[in-house]
C-alpha cells in the first residue's frame, strides 16, 4: 500500500507541469474576477470567499482527470487490480496521493488569494479550515466519478457534468462559513456540516470508487 | 417477493409484462389527468390570496414532487440491478431518467410562471427553484454519462452509480440550499407554502399527483420496452415477436 | 360548482391567464413530446429489426450462391 | 476438479453475444492456445478467466474456490497494454510490480532478469523513451520474476522480433515442463519450440 503512495508522489513530482499548470488556473481565474466586477475592496471582499472556493473547485476538476488516467491507459491499473490488494485500499491511497499534491500547493498559495481579494484574518482563518475539510471531499468524490469516466476518450467536460452539481453544498456550507467570519459570527456549524460529509465520504466513497474503476475495466 | 419478482429480470418476461402494465397505467393515467385538471381548473375555489394563479399548483406540486421521487427511484433500480445483477434493472433505471428530467422542466416553469405575478420576476432564487434546478443537472449528468458509454450494458452500471451519489445528495443539497436561501433572504419572499389548503383544493391535487405518478409509470414502461428491444434486437426472441406483429397487421 | 361565471371568465384565468394557460400548456406539450417521441422511437426500432432480419437474409442468400457456384463447376464436368 | 475451470460462461459486449455457455479448463502441464477471428472476445474470454471483468452468467473456479486471492497468487497476466508507467524507469516499475505481488526480488536480481532480455543499458531511463518492442520485454519480465502456476498472455509477441519471440516461446515450454499452465492467444503461430499446444476455438457469432 505504501508502495502505491511513493509511487504515485514520485510519479506527480516527475511531471510537474501537470502539478503547476491547475494552479496557475486558479490563480487566473481569481485575478479574473477584481478585472471583471471593480477592484472595489468591499465588493472583493463579499464576493471573495465564492470566488476563492468556486475557483478552487473548477481547477481541481481540471487535475482531477490525472487521478486514474494513466495508470488505466498503460495498463498499470490492471495489474494492480490482480495483485491481490483490496482495490478500494489503492484507490484511497491514490486518492491521498493526489490531494496532497493538488489541494496542499493551493492552501500555500490561498495567503495570496486572500490578499487579492481583500479578506479579513478572520476571515482567512476560516476560509483555511473549510478548505483543509472541504478539498479532501472534492478528491474523494471526483475520484468516484473520474473512475467512471476514465476509459471514455472525452471525459474531461462530462466530468465537470457530473461533479459540479454533486459540490453545490459543500460550496454553500463552505462560502458561508467564511462569511460567518466576516461578520465575527461563528461559523461551527457549517464546519460541522462539511465534517460530517468528509466522514460520510471517507466511509463510502472508497467503495465507490472500486466499483467504478471495475466498472471502467469490464 | 424475490422469488417471485426474479423471473423478470429476463428482459423477454420483463417485455412481456411491461405489456401486460400498459394499459393499467395508460387508462387510469389519462382518467386521472383529465379529472384533477378540469376540477382543479374550473371547480375548485379561488385562493383568498393568490386568485386563480394559485391553480398552477395542480402541476407545479405534482411535478415537483415526483421529479425528486423518480430520482429515488431510479438510484432504487440502479442498487436492485447492483446488487442482483439484473440486466433490465438498469434499463428500467435509464427509461426513468429523461421522464425525471421533463417532470424537474415542467415543475421549473410552472414555478418561473407562477413566481412572476406572486413575486414580479421569472426566477427568484427560492429554495424549492434552487433545488429543482440542481436536480435537473443531476439528471442531465446520469443521461449524459449514459450516452457517452458505447457498450451499453457499462453505461447503466456506470449511470446506475451517479444515481446513487446524486441520491445520497439529494438531502445534502435540499438543506444547503434551504440554508443558504435564509442567509441570503433580504426581502420578504412569500415561499410556496400552501397555507392550510382547503379540502375542496385537495382533492384535485391528490388526483393530478395521483396522474402524474401514473404518467410516469406509463412512460417509463413505454421506453423500457424500447430500451430492451434495442439491447436485445439480435436475441431470437425479439426476432419472433417483430414477425408476429408483422402478420398481426398484415392480417 | 364550477368557479366561473362564464367561458371568458374561465379562460381569463382572473386576470393570471397567461401564467396558468402558459403552465398548463407547457407541461402537456412537455408530456405530450415525451410521449410521441417514446412512441416513435418504438416504431423505429422495430423497423430497425426487420431491416436487421432482411439483411440476415441477404447474407444467408449470398452465402447459398457461393456454394452453389463452386459447385457447379464440378457438376459440369 | 483442480485447475483453471470455467463453466458455463456467458459474455455479452456492447449487446453482442461473444460467447453463451461456453465451458473451458486449464489444467498444470498445459498450453493452451486461444484461437479465433478479431472480434470473437479472446480478449474478453482471458480477462474473465483472470478476474478483471465479470461474465454475464457462469462461475470460474481455481482449485475449486472462487477466484480470489489465492488465485491472484498464482497468476501472471500480461495484456495488451503492458502495464509499464512511461515516466518511470524499467527497474522503478518492476520493483513496484514485485512489491504489488508480494515477489521479493533483488535489485541485482531485477538487473540481471531485464540483462537476460536483452535490455541492458535501458534499465535506468524513463520507459516511454524505449520502443514498443522493449516496452513489451519490460511487461514480459514478469514471467522471469513471479514463480505463478498460471500464464495468461494476451498476444503476447506483438512487436517482439524473432530472438524475443523464441525466447518467450522456450520460457512458455520451460513453464509448462515444469508443471505450469499457460493460455495464450496470438494472431500467428506457435512455432515447434513451444512444445505441445492444445488449441481451443472461439467462433465470430452475430
Amino acid at each position: 500500500m505504501g508502495g502505491v503512495f511513493k509511487r504515485d508522489l514520485a510519479l506527480a513530482f516527475r511531471q510537474k507541469a501537470e502539478l503547476v499548470q491547475p494552479l496557475m488556473f486558479l490563480l487566473m481565474v481569481v485575478t479574473l474576477f477584481p478585472l471583471g466586477v471593480g477592484p472595489g475592496p468591499d465588493t472583493l471582499q463579499l464576493i471573495g470567499p465564492g470566488v476563492i472556493w468556486i475557483a478552487a473547485i473548477l481547477s481541481s476538476l481540471m487535475g482531477m482527470e490525472r487521478l486514474f488516467r494513466d495508470d488505466f491507459a498503460d495498463g498499470s491499473l490492471e495489474q494492480l487490480q490482480l495483485s491481490g490488494l483490496p482495490l478500494y485500499a489503492v484507490a484511497t491511497m491514490k486518492v491521498l496521493c493526489h490531494w496532497l499534491v493538488t489541494f496542499i500547493p493551493l492552501l500555500i498559495l490561498s495567503p495570496l488569494l486572500a490578499m487579492f481579494l481583500n479578506l479579513t484574518v478572520d476571515m482567512y482563518i476560516a476560509l483555511v479550515i473549510t478548505l483543509l475539510l472541504g478539498t479532501p471531499l472534492l478528491s474523494l468524490v471526483g475520484a468516484i466519478a473520474v473512475g467512471l469516466t476514465v476509459g471514455l476518450q472525452r471525459g474531461g467536460v462530462l466530468l465537470a457534468l457530473l461533479l459540479i452539481p454533486v459540490f453545490i453544498p459543500l460550496l454553500i456550507f463552505a462560502t458561508s462559513a467564511v462569511d460567518a467570519a466576516a461578520l465575527q459570527l461563528p461559523y461551527r456549524a457549517q464546519i460541522a456540516i462539511i465534517g460530517a460529509m468528509l466522514l460520510i465520504a471517507m466511509a463510502l466513497a472508497p467503495a465507490a470508487i472500486a466499483y467504478s474503476l471495475k466498472v471502467s475495466q469490464n | 417477493m424475490w422469488k417471485w419478482l426474479h423471473p423478470y429480470a429476463k428482459p423477454e418476461r420483463a417485455y412481456q409484462l411491461c405489456n401486460t402494465l400498459l394499459p393499467w397505467f395508460a387508462l387510469p393515467a389519462v382518467v386521472c389527468l383529465v379529472v384533477g385538471t378540469i376540477w382543479g381548473l374550473a371547480y375548485a375555489p379561488q385562493d383568498y390570496q393568490q386568485g386563480d394563479s394559485f391553480r398552477i399548483i395542480y402541476i407545479h406540486v405534482p411535478s415537483a414532487m415526483l421529479s425528486m421521487s423518480t430520482y429515488v427511484a431510479m438510484a432504487i433500480a440502479a442498487l436492485v440491478g447492483m446488487v442482483w445483477q439484473w440486466r433490465t434493472a438498469y434499463m428500467a433505471m435509464i427509461a426513468m431518467a429523461p421522464v425525471g428530467a421533463v417532470m424537474t422542466f415542467i415543475a421549473l416553469l410552472t414555478g418561473a410562471a407562477w413566481g412572476k405575478p406572486m413575486w414580479g420576476a421569472w426566477w427568484v432564487w427560492d429554495a424549492r427553484l434552487t433545488s429543482e434546478l440542481i436536480l435537473l443537472f443531476l439528471y442531465f449528468g446520469v443521461i449524459a454519462l449514459y450516452t457517452a458509454f458505447e457498450d451499453k450494458q457499462q453505461a447503466g452500471k456506470a449511470a446506475g452509480v451517479m444515481a446513487l451519489v446524486g441520491v445520497v445528495n439529494i438531502p445534502i443539497i435540499h438543506y444547503s440550499v434551504e440554508w443558504w436561501n435564509t442567509l441570503h433572504q433580504g426581502s420578504t419572499i412569500t415561499k410556496f407554502d400552501k397555507p392550510s389548503i382547503a379540502t375542496e383544493m385537495l382533492w384535485p391535487l391528490l388526483l393530478n399527483i395521483f396522474g402524474f405518478a401514473l404518467f410516469i409509470a406509463l412512460v417509463t414502461t413505454m421506453r423500457l420496452k424500447n430500451e430492451i428491444i434495442r439491447r436485445e434486437m439480435h436475441r431470437p426472441w425479439v426476432q419472433m415477436l417483430v414477425k408476429q406483429k408483422e402478420t398481426n397487421d398484415a392480417v | 360548482m364550477m368557479q366561473f361565471e362564464s367561458w371568458a371568465d374561465f379562460w381569463a384565468m382572473g386576470g393570471y391567464a397567461f401564467y396558468v394557460w402558459l403552465s398548463f400548456g407547457v407541461a402537456l406539450g412537455a408530456m405530450a413530446l415525451i410521449t410521441i417521441f417514446s412512441v416513435i422511437e418504438h416504431k423505429r426500432l422495430i423497423k430497425q429489426v426487420v431491416t436487421e432480419q432482411q439483411r440476415k437474409l441477404r447474407i444467408q442468400r449470398a452465402q447459398q450462391q457461393a456454394l452453389n457456384d463452386t459447385t457447379e463447376p464440378d457438376r459440369s464436368n | 476438479m483442480s485447475g483453471l475451470v470455467a463453466s458455463e460462461l456467458s459474455c455479452i459486449k456492447r449487446d453482442r453475444v461473444l460467447f453463451d455457455r461456453l465451458s473451458f479448463s486449464l489444467q498444470s502441464g498445459q498450453l493452451v492456445y486461444l484461437r479465433g477471428p478479431n472480434g470473437a472476445g479472446k480478449t474478453s474470454l482471458l480477462r474473465i478467466l483472470c478476474g478483471l471483468s465479470q461474465p454475464e452468467s457462469g462461475t470460474i473456479t481455481w482449485q475449486s474456490q472462487p477466484l480470489g486471492e489465492h488465485w491472484f497468487k498464482d497468476l501472471i497476466y500480461v495484456g495488451h497494454k503492458p502495464g509499464v508507467n512511461g515516466a518511470l524507469t524499467a527497474i522503478e516499475n518492476l520493483a513496484f510490480w514485485c512489491r504489488q505481488h508480494s515477489v521479493s526480488a533483488s535489485l541485482d536480481h531485477l538487473y540481471h532478469v531485464l540483462a537476460e532480455l536483452g535490455l541492458v543499458g535501458m534499465e535506468d531511463v524513463p520507459c516511454r523513451t524505449l520502443s514498443a518492442g522493449q516496452q513489451r520485454r519490460v511487461a514480459l519480465s514478469r514471467l522471469w520474476l513471479k514463480s505463478a502456476k498460471v500464464w495468461i498472455l494476451d498476444e503476447p509477441f506483438t512487436a517482439l522480433d524473432v530472438k524475443g519471440v523464441a525466447q518467450l516461446e522456450d520460457k512458455m515450454k520451460a513453464h509448462v515442463d515444469a508443471g505450469g499452465a499457460v493460455l495464450t492467444t496470438s494472431h500467428q503461430a506457435l512455432s515447434e519450440r513451444a512444445g505441445t499446444v492444445r488449441f481451443f476455438d472461439l467462433e465470430y457469432r452475430f
